[in-house]
C-alpha cells in the first residue's frame, strides 16, 4: 500500500466534488460560485497539508508512486533512441534500457534502470531489479561511449539488485563491481539522474558522476528504509524510523555534496505534470553536459577521482583535506 | 574514381542484378512473387517481410550514397591444397565465379553512407557458402588496415558458412589475421560494426563477427558457432526453429539489435552520426 | 620504524591475543577447544579444520616476515548523521574499540610477505561487523594510493556485512571512492590480489573485493552480494547449505582458488614472485 | 574404435611371447635364444611397418590414443602450478585447465584444453571440449599474463568447441572470438604446443602464438576429418580420405609455415614413451621462450602481427609480398 497514492485519495473525491458544483452552476439560478471558490480553497490547503512538507518516508513512497515517470518516459522526450541489447554472453535484462541517443543536438549514451507501469510490465522488468546480466550491460554500454566519445546519460530508479539466487549464481557482485570500476575510468561525461528509488548498491552502479542531479521527492540511500529497519532491530516496520535516520532525501544528500543539484516537483509529486518534470530534468542534464563536455578525457577523469576521493567525514578532517589537495 | 559499372548497372536496373528467372516462391510464406518485384523491394517477401539472401553487389548499392571504390580485387584464389575430391576445387571456383558474378565470397571497399565515409566489407554467400577461404581473409584485412590508415568507421556484412574446407588450415588461420587487424584497427578509437546475415556461422562467427562495438543482425538470420544439424546429432534431439535465429540471440543478449533491411541504411546512418560527433569531439582533445 | 607493540605481542603470546575465556566451541564440529590451541593453530579447529574468523592483528602477525608500517591510523570515525537509534552510533564505536583493541574496522599498512614488499589491508569483522564506513574507506583508499606511489602488489584481506548504515550515503560513497583508488592502481600496471574471508557481502563484495586481479577465499568463506536470509525470503524457499560459500563460488567460476588459513602465505608468497619476475621484465621494457 | 589401439594389440601379444620365451629360457636346458632374437626382429618389423609411416587418418588416430599424454601430465611436470578458475560470471569450466606456473626458473601462465584419462573424467572434461565458460576463462588468465607480464604457454588437445545447445545459449562464437582477440593484443610472448587433437576454431583459440610447436603425430585441422566428410559428401566414413586432402599433419603445417616446430615421437607414439615426450616438448617451449622474452612488447606485438598477416595463399602472390613489406 503506497501511502501516497491513499492521500491522493481524499484530494480526488474533493476534485470530482468542485468539477459537479461548477458543472451544476453553469445551468442552475443561484450562483454557487463562492461555495466552490471554499472548496477549491480547501483543496489547496488540504493539498499544502498533504504536500507541503513530506517526511522521508513518505517521499520514499512518492518516489514509489506507481504513476511516477520512469525511465522510458524520460528516453522517450529524445530526439532520437537507438536500444541496444545484451550482455553479450547470457541474457538481455529488461531492467536495463540503454542505447544510443540525442538529447537536444548532442549524441549520448542513455541507460536507465526500468522498471513496469503495471503488474505485467514489473513482472517483466522484474520491478526494476536489475540481475548480473544488466549490470554487464551497463558496464558494456558505458565502455561503448567511451569508444564512441559520447557522453552518458543514466536514470537511476530501483529498489536495488536483484536478491535472487540465480542473480548470485551469476555473480551479482561481480558485475556491479565491474559497472562501478568502468563508470570510474571511462573518459567521457557523465550525468547521472535519480527520478524514483535509488537502492543502495544497485543505484549506484548508474551513478558514480561527475554531476548527480535528483528530483525534489526521490530517495538515495545506503540500504532501503526496510532493510534497514530489519538489519539494525530486526523490524521491518520501523522503517518509517529508518528512513528518518538515513538521510536519503535529495535535500539531505545535497548537504552532503553528494547530490549537485536538485529538481523541484509539481505540488503533489512529478507524475502530477510529468512533462513538465521531464523537460526540467533533461534541461538540467543538458545544462551540465554543456559545463563537462569542453573538459579534456584527462581532466574530467582527474575531477572525477577527486570528487569521491573527498567524500567522507571523520575526525581528522584537516589531514583529509590537506592529502585531498596534494 | 568512375563508378562500377554493375553499380550504375543496378541503380538503373536493380531486377536484372540476379539471374534471368521471371518469379520465385518465397520459402518463408509460400507466396509466389515476381523477382523485379521483390528485387525493387531490397529482396524482402511483401507479403510476410522474409529476408531473401541478398548478393553482395545488390546489398552494396542498396547501402552506399554515391560512388564506390573497391580493394583487394587484384587479390584472386589460388589452390594452396591443390584440392581435388569429386570435383576439382579451381573448377568449384569458376562455377561460383560464373553464378555469383564475383571474383571471390567478399566485396571491400570505401564509400559514403547517409554522408560518412566508411569502409565496407559484404560477404556473400552465393560464393562457397561465403566460406572464408585466404583471400575473403585478406581483403577483409586490407579493408581494415586501410581503414585504420583513413581512420573512417569499418562495417562488415558477415554472411558465411564458416572457413573454407578447401584451403584447410590456411583458411583457419585467416580467423587469426582478420582478427589481428581488427584489433589494431579499434586499439586505434576506431569505430567497427557488424552486420549479421544469414547465414554467420563458424568460423566467421567466432571472429571478427562478434568482434565490434555494435553487432546488428537481419530478421530470421540464422547466427551461431556450431550448425544446428551437428548439434541436433549430439544432443539427440530436435531444436526449436527460433533456435539460434537473430531473435533468439537478442533475447540472449549476443546481440544488440535487429534490424529489418528497409531500415538498415537509416540506423547505420544514426550510428554513423552518433560515432562522427563523439570520435570528432575525442580528437579535438575534449571529452 | 620500530614494530607495533601489537605485532610482537602476538609474536610472543598468540593465545593472548583473544579474551580471557579459556575454551571455545567450534561452530562445525561442536569440539571444545583450548583456545591457546586454536591461536596457535591460526585459528582453525584441529577436528575438522573449521577456519574461525580471525582478527586482523592475528592475521597480519601470521602473513608479515618482520616489521609491518600501519598507516592511516590518524584517521578515526565521526558521526555525520549523528545516528541515534537504542543506541549512539558513537557508543556502538566506543564499545567495539574496547572489543576489538582497533580504532576502526581495516588494518592497513605496508611490510614484507615471503620477502616481497606489500600493500597490506585486512578487515576485521569484530569491529562493527567488519562494515565499510568512510574511515575503511579512506584507509583502504590510502593504502592503494601509497601503494601506487610505491609500485608494490597490493593485497586486501575482505571480511564485512556490507556498507555501514550508520553513516549511510556517506558509506555507500566509499565503494564509490575505494574502487576509483582500485582504478588507478590497476591502471598503472600494479598488482592487485583479495583474498575472501567469512563474511564477504554487500558493499565490499560488490566492490574492491571482485576488482582484483586474483581472487582468492578462506575455506567455507561466505560470500555474496544479497544476504541469505533477503533471498529465502524472496524466493520463499531454504537455499543449499553450500550455497555462497566459496567452495560454491569456485564452481561457479566466480573465484580463482579457495586456500587453507595454512597454506595462505606460502601461496601468496608464489603469486608475488609470478609477478615480481614478470613485472620487473616488463619494467625493463622487454617481454 | 582407435586404429591405433587395435594395431597395438598384435604387438601386445608378441611381447608377451617373447616375455613368455625369455623367462622358460632361464630355466631349461635349450638355449632357445635364436628363437627368441628371431621373434624380436619380428617384433621392431611389424613395429615400423605400423607407425614407421603412418598416414594422416591414423594420425588423428594417434592424437586420439586413450594413453596419449593430456594437458595436465605436461602441466605435473612443471616446478610449480597455482591453477586458477573461473570464467568470474558462471562456471569453471574443467575441459580448461589453467594457472601461473613455473617452468624451469621462469614465471609462466600455463592454459591447456584438458580431456578425461578415463571414462568418468571424460564425462566431467566433456571430453576436452570447451564451452564459452572455459574460453572465456582462458582470455581471463591469457589478460592476466599480460598484467602480471608472464608468457603465456598453452598445450591444444579438442576435437573442438563444446557443440551443444548450452553453448550456443552462452554464445560460444563471441567467446571464442574474445580469445582471438586477447591472444593477438597480449604483450607477453605465447608459445602453443598441439600435443594431441587441434579441432578447427577450438584449438585455434589457445594458439595465436609466437611459436607453434606440434608433436609428430598430433594433428591441426579446419575441421574434423569426420566433420568434413560429413560436409563435403555427407558420408562421415569419408573421413580418412577427408583426412588426407585436408592437410592436417604436423609435417603438412611446417610446410606451410603454420608450425615452427615439429617434435619427433618415440616409435609407437607419445604414451609409449610419455615422460620423455614431455621433456621433450618442455625444453622446446624453454628455448622457445628464451628466444622471445629478450624481445620488446611492442617489437614481439608487431612480429606475432606480421606472422598471421603473411599466412595466405593466391594468385597475386607478389603483390601481397610488397604489402606486408611496407
Ligand atoms: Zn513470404
Ligand atoms: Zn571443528
Amino acid at each position: 500500500m503506497n501511502l501516497i497514492v491513499e492521500r491522493e485519495k481524499q484530494l480526488l473525491e474533493l476534485e470530482r466534488r468542485i468539477e459537479e458544483l461548477r458543472e451544476a452552476n453553469t445551468h442552475q439560478p443561484i450562483d454557487m460560485s463562492p461555495e466552490i471558490r471554499a472548496f477549491e480553497q480547501k483543496y489547496r490547503e488540504i493539498q499544502r497539508e498533504i504536500f507541503g512538507s513530506m517526511t522521508p518516508w513518505e517521499k520514499v513512497h512518492m518516489a514509489r508512486h506507481p504513476n511516477r515517470p520512469t525511465s522510458a518516459d524520460y528516453i522517450a522526450q529524445l530526439q532520437a533512441f537507438d536500444e541496444l541489447h545484451g550482455d553479450r554472453t547470457f541474457r538481455d535484462d529488461p531492467a536495463i534500457v540503454g542505447g544510443f541517443a540525442t538529447l537536444g543536438e548532442r549524441a549520448v549514451m542513455v541507460i536507465g534502470e526500468q522498471r513496469g507501469r503495471d503488474t505485467k510490465e514489473n513482472v517483466r522488468r522484474n520491478f526494476g531489479m536489475p540481475s548480473p546480466e544488466g549490470y554487464r550491460k551497463v558496464a558494456r554500454l558505458a565502455h561503448l561511449a567511451g569508444r564512441f566519445g559520447v557522453p552518458i546519460v543514466t536514470f537511476v530508479d530501483t529498489k536495488g539488485a536483484d536478491p535472487s539466487a540465480a542473480s548470485e549464481e551469476h555473480a551479482q557482485s561481480e558485475a556491479i563491481a565491474a559497472c562501478l570500476y568502468e563508470f570510474t575510468i571511462v573518459p567521457v561525461p557523465i550525468v547521472a539522474t535519480v527520478i524514483g528509488e535509488g537502492g543502495s548498491g544497485g543505484a549506484l552502479a548508474l551513478s558514480i558522476a561527475d554531476r548527480i542531479v535528483m528530483l525534489e521527492h526521490s530517495y538515495y540511500s545506503v540500504a532501503s528504509p526496510e532493510g534497514c529497519a530489519a538489519i539494525l532491530w530486526s523490524d521491518a516496520s520501523k522503517a518509517d524510523e529508518a528512513a528518518a535516520h538515513l538521510k536519503l532525501t535529495a535535500q539531505d544528500l545535497q548537504q552532503f555534496g553528494i547530490v549537485d543539484e536538485v529538481i523541484p516537483e509539481p505540488l503533489g509529486g512529478a507524475h502530477r505534470d510529468a512533462a513538465g518534470t521531464i523537460a526540467c530534468v533533461l534541461n538540467a542534464i543538458q545544462t551540465a553536459l554543456g559545463q563537462l563536455v569542453a573538459m579534456p578525457p584527462d581532466r574530467l577523469r582527474e575531477a572525477r577521482y577527486l570528487k569521491y576521493r573527498r567524500i567522507g567525514a571523520w575526525e581528522s578532517e584537516r589531514r583529509e583535506a590537506v592529502r585531498t589537495g596534494s | 574514381m568512375p563508378m562500377p559499372d554493375w553499380l550504375r548497372h543496378r541503380r538503373n536496373k536493380p531486377e536484372e542484378s540476379e539471374e534471368a528467372a521471371l518469379w520465385t516462391k518465397c520459402p518463408s510464406c509460400g507466396e509466389v512473387l515476381y523477382r523485379r518485384d521483390v528485387a525493387a523491394n531490397m529482396w524482402v517477401c511483401s507479403r510476410c517481410s522474409h529476408h531473401f539472401r541478398m548478393s553482395a553487389l545488390d546489398r552494396i548499392s542498396t547501402l552506399i550514397d554515391g560512388d564506390f571504390t573497391e580493394i583487394g580485387t587484384e587479390v584472386l584464389p589460388g589452390d594452396p591444397l591443390q584440392w581435388v575430391d569429386k570435383k576439382a576445387y579451381t573448377t568449384k571456383l569458376a562455377a561460383d565465379r560464373e553464378k555469383s558474378k564475383l571474383s571471390e565470397g567478399v566485396v571491400c571497399g570505401f564509400g559514403q553512407i547517409g554522408g560518412y565515409n566508411v569502409a565496407l566489407g559484404v560477404m556473400d554467400f552465393h560464393f562457397r557458402g561465403g566460406t572464408m577461404g585466404t583471400v575473403v581473409g585478406e581483403r577483409i584485412t586490407m579493408l581494415l588496415e586501410e581503414a585504420t590508415r583513413r581512420e573512417v568507421p569499418c562495417i562488415i556484412f558477415t554472411a558465411s558458412g564458416g572457413a573454407r574446407m578447401e584451403e584447410g588450415m590456411l583458411a583457419l588461420m585467416q580467423m587469426a589475421k582478420t582478427t589481428a587487424a581488427v584489433a589494431r584497427f579499434i586499439e586505434q578509437g576506431n569505430v567497427y560494426i557488424t552486420v549479421l546475415t544469414d547465414p554467420t556461422t563458424g568460423g566467421v562467427s567466432a571472429s571478427s563477427a562478434f568482434q565490434s562495438d555494435v553487432i546488428l543482425a537481419e530478421p530470421k538470420a540464422m547466427i551461431g558457432f556450431a550448425g544446428r544439424r551437428v548439434i541436433e546429432q549430439t544432443i539427440r534431439q530436435k531444436l526449436p526453429d527460433q533456435f539460434q535465429t537473430a531473435e533468439f540471440l537478442l533475447e540472449k543478449g549476443h546481440i544488440d539489435m535487429v534490424v529489418d533491411r528497409h531500415e538498415m541504411k537509416a540506423t547505420l546512418t544514426r550510428l554513423l552520426q552518433y560515432a562522427a560527433q563523439g570520435r570528432s569531439r575525442v580528437k579535438a582533445g575534449s571529452a
